[in-house]
């Protein structure tokens, strides 16, 4: 244990480095989970948009068919 | 091929497709009247065609060069008319125009033709701040003979204009055409008659992917 | 997707990082681990700076990266501005917070190291004021890039901005350190590292890999996300138009 | 009936342009006269903090005359573009046979006429505020002469990035001001090195604003008409 404490007080300098590190860590973790949340969150909103854009496209397309426009091919994700 | 033509065009804005595959010609003594719902993009097909947007695919060529090879010389010899009027309140008809006239390489002498021809030659010593929407609107588009230019771009040349005021601006249309000039306008107005081709846009189906499909 | 547009094929970029994505993380996280072991264990303390030299292996690394990012940040704007990549545009985008980010780090582990060297929190140090500098060009993209309502208008805006400031980078440095030696006041002495032996080399340039492969996954994450963002926008744009 | 647009040189239409913001300028009751203001007021506010030691002001002198000096033309070149922007005048002048980039100097000229030059006429005043010595003067105004036209010329980028965004004026000087830093830096060097001694070591900071304004007047007009022409999109 005696070993430990010595070396977390870094000659006394441990009121630097600790925090150095810490800032670090702050940024790099904050910044990776924050990109992670933002990717997952407009994944869930594009899941949800995509089938309502699909139905509505649908519906269109099947009132449309009768004077032969360009038939909008299945779109496949 | 003299003349005005665009070729299999797409225009993606705000990463929405607005339309694609649009082809169009005038050639020197043609109108071209763009007509379709709002939001089917014929203000952007407009500005495709002045050179303000440039367009994902497709090209648009003048007498078979491309305008983007050259913009300054595409500028030079078009005159595009906007929803603003691109009026200085502080300066009155005559300053505004002859500032027109000489940043676009041309001296004053068309100036007061283009106020009397719009009726407006008593607007010239007094400030655009007192004129009316109607009276800058042809201020405005007085800007189409005090700069000559054969192509003519215009967005809704009408609004604000009152029946008189249209009748006006179809004779002095009719005019450039018979010069051999070329017209070009996005709007929902019957122009010049039989002189005048349609080009409908349709609003495109299906296409909610733009640029980032 | 029935009318897939050639311009800018996203989903190939998708396919791409989603292969490459676990490798650069194991990586990163590999490269961390040693690169922190060395830092923190197993390297000797500066005979100088003493053991506050271990903040070098943070501060140094850093640095480099909030520099190596704006140059990623201009080569991106080049590439969208001349080449009208849609896809480069959203790598500046998304590169742009981690540069600033680590720019943070830069300057507050900087001013850790310093405390103990100088006794002041904040040293008008040449390389510690050019940072500050760049600190501000980096805040000054990122607001411009969601300053416009249309986010395209606004990664347009911010890439000539880039482009401009990474042109002006050298000249502020240039000028930050012909400025803080006319001003060079007798107390401040150069802030020059350790001459820095083999054990020390090390655990810096694992510290450096280490960042930058960070930056890698980070960069691939967030250029997904900006992907999403924009189909987001375009399906509500075509539900708008009806 | 081909256009007869005959390129009769570039500065016909420049000087048209040049004219026309003037005369703007001068009818919407001179803001060049409120930029002035400005630097005044803002300069004469520093001895209120800093207490009204001669000896104090000399040393502080030259670096607030500079920082008020930059915010000055910072907060005047916002303007620059919006009004034409917001009237559609920006749009027509981006179609006229001259480029761009003669355009954007035109303007540039028009604004350091309307600000620049005022500023510099003000500095003396400020100078005996702040009691600088006789031989400051010359210099203050040489290095103003050459700087404040780099600040107008990177104050246009700015103005032209920031048009149609939300928050125009902070985030123009959030943009800019980074960019100021250098000219900042040798303006003030100048007038230190000319009140402490020998004008020989003036002549360098003089020669690097110099170096300066000659590269802001190569990158800002690219940059500033790239920056217009796809506000105009």
């Amino acid at each position: 244990m005696e070993a430990l404490i010595t070396y977390l007080e870094m000659d006394g300098y441990a009121v630097y480095i600790w925090p150095s590190y810490g800032i670090v860590a702050l940024v790099l973790i904050g910044l990776a989970v924050w990109s992670v949340a933002g990717l997952r969150a407009t994944k869930r909103q594009l899941d949800l948009l995509q089938p309502a854009v699909e139905a509505r496209r649908r519906a269109r397309h099947a009132a449309s068919t009768g004077d032969g426009e360009k038939i909008a091919e299945e779109s496949s994700q | 091929m003299s003349g005005f033509e665009g070729r299999d065009l797409t225009c993606i804005r705000g990463g929405r497709l607005v339309f694609e595959g649009v082809n169009f010609a005038a050639s020197p003594g043609q109108a071209l009247l763009l007509r379709g719902p709002n939001g089917v993009g014929k203000s952007s097909l407009l500005r495709l065609m002045v050179g303000f947007l440039v367009p994902a695919a497709g090209t648009i060529n003048w007498d078979g060069t491309p305008i983007s090879s050259d913009r300054d010389a595409h500028g030079a010899r078009s005159v595009y008319i906007g929803h603003l009027d691109a009026l200085k309140l502080s300066l009155t008809g005559a300053q505004n125009l002859s500032f027109w006239a000489r940043i676009n390489g041309h001296g004053k002498d068309h100036v007061l033709a283009a106020l009397e021809r719009f009726g407006i030659l008593h607007l010239a010593d007094i400030p655009a701040q007192l004129m009316s929407a109607g009276q800058r609107k042809r201020l405005n588009l007085a800007r189409l003979i005090a700069v000559p230019s054969p192509l003519w771009l215009m967005d809704e040349p009408v609004t604000s204009l009152d029946a008189e005021g249209s009748e006006l601006i179809e004779d002095i249309m009719a005019v450039h055409l018979d010069a051999g000039g070329i017209v070009i306008a996005a709007t929902h107005q019957d122009l010049l008659g039989n002189r005048a081709t349609e080009l409908r846009l349709t609003p495109v189906i299906g296409s909610e992917y733009g640029d980032l499909a | 997707m029935a009318d897939l547009h050639k311009f800018a094929n996203p989903n190939r970029f998708v396919r791409i990082a989603r292969a490459v994505l676990p490798w650069s993380n194991i990586v990163t996280a590999l490269l961390l681990i040693s690169g922190l072991y060395l830092a923190l264990f197993n390297s000797p303390a500066d005979y100088q700076h003493g053991q506050s030299v271990r903040i070098m292996y943070v501060h140094v690394p850093s640095a480099w990266m909030s520099m190596s990012i704006y140059s990623f940040l201009f080569v991106a704007s080049l590439v969208a501005l001349i080449w009208r990549h849609p896809l480069a545009h959203l790598a500046a985008r998304a590169a742009a917070p981690i540069g600033a980010g680590f720019t943070l780090v830069t300057l507050v582990t900087g001013s850790l190291w310093g405390k103990p060297g100088w006794g002041t929190w904040w040293v008008w140090d040449a390389r510690l004021t050019s940072v500050l500098v760049l600190f501000f060009l980096y805040l000054g993209h990122i607001a411009l890039t969601h300053a416009h309502d249309n986010p395209e208008r606004g990664a347009k805006a911010a890439a000539i901005l880039a482009i401009v400031g990474f042109v002006n980078v050298p000249i502020i440095k240039y000028s930050v350190d012909w400025w803080n030696t006319l001003h060079q006041g007798a107390s401040v002495i150069r802030a020059d590292g350790p001459s820095i032996d083999g054990s020390m080399l090390t655990p810096l340039l694992l510290m450096s890999l280490a960042f930058t492969t960070y930056f890698v996954s980070v960069l691939l994450i967030r250029i997904q996300s900006e992907i999403n963002a924009r189909k987001i926008q375009a399906l509500q744009l075509s539900q708008a138009a009806g | 009936m081909t256009n007869q647009t005959t390129r009769n040189g570039t500065f016909a239409p420049m000087l048209a342009l040049l004219g026309r913001d003037l005369r703007l300028s001068l009818a919407s009751g001179g803001d060049s006269a409120m930029v002035v203001v400005f630097f005044v007021l803002a300069a004469i506010l520093f001895p209120f903090g800093v207490g009204p030691e001669s000896a104090v002001l000399t040393r502080i002198g030259s670096g607030v005359i500079w920082v008020t000096a930059l915010l000055a033309v910072l907060l005047s070149v916002e303007r620059l573009f919006l009004a034409d922007y917001e009237d559609g005048s920006l749009e027509l002048l981006a179609l006229t046979p001259l480029p761009m980039e003669f355009l954007v100097l035109a303007k540039v000229a028009a604004h350091w006429l309307t600000t620049g030059l005022p500023l510099l006429v003000a500095t003396p005043i400020l100078g005996l505020l702040y009691h600088l010595p006789p031989a400051a003067f010359g210099p203050m105004i040489l290095a103003l002469m050459l700087g404040t036209p780099t600040l107008s010329l990177v104050g246009a980028i700015g103005s032209a990035l920031t048009l149609g965004s939300r928050r125009g004026g902070v985030l123009l000087s959030l943009l800019v001001l980074p960019l100021y830093v250098p000219v900042l830096i040798f303006g003030t060097a100048v007038v230190d090195a000319a009140i402490s001694g020998s004008g020989e070591t003036a002549k360098t900071p003089i020669m690097i604003l110099a170096a300066l304004l000659l590269a802001s007047l190569a990158l800002a007009p690219w940059a500033t008409a790239a920056a217009v022409r796809q506000a105009l999109e």
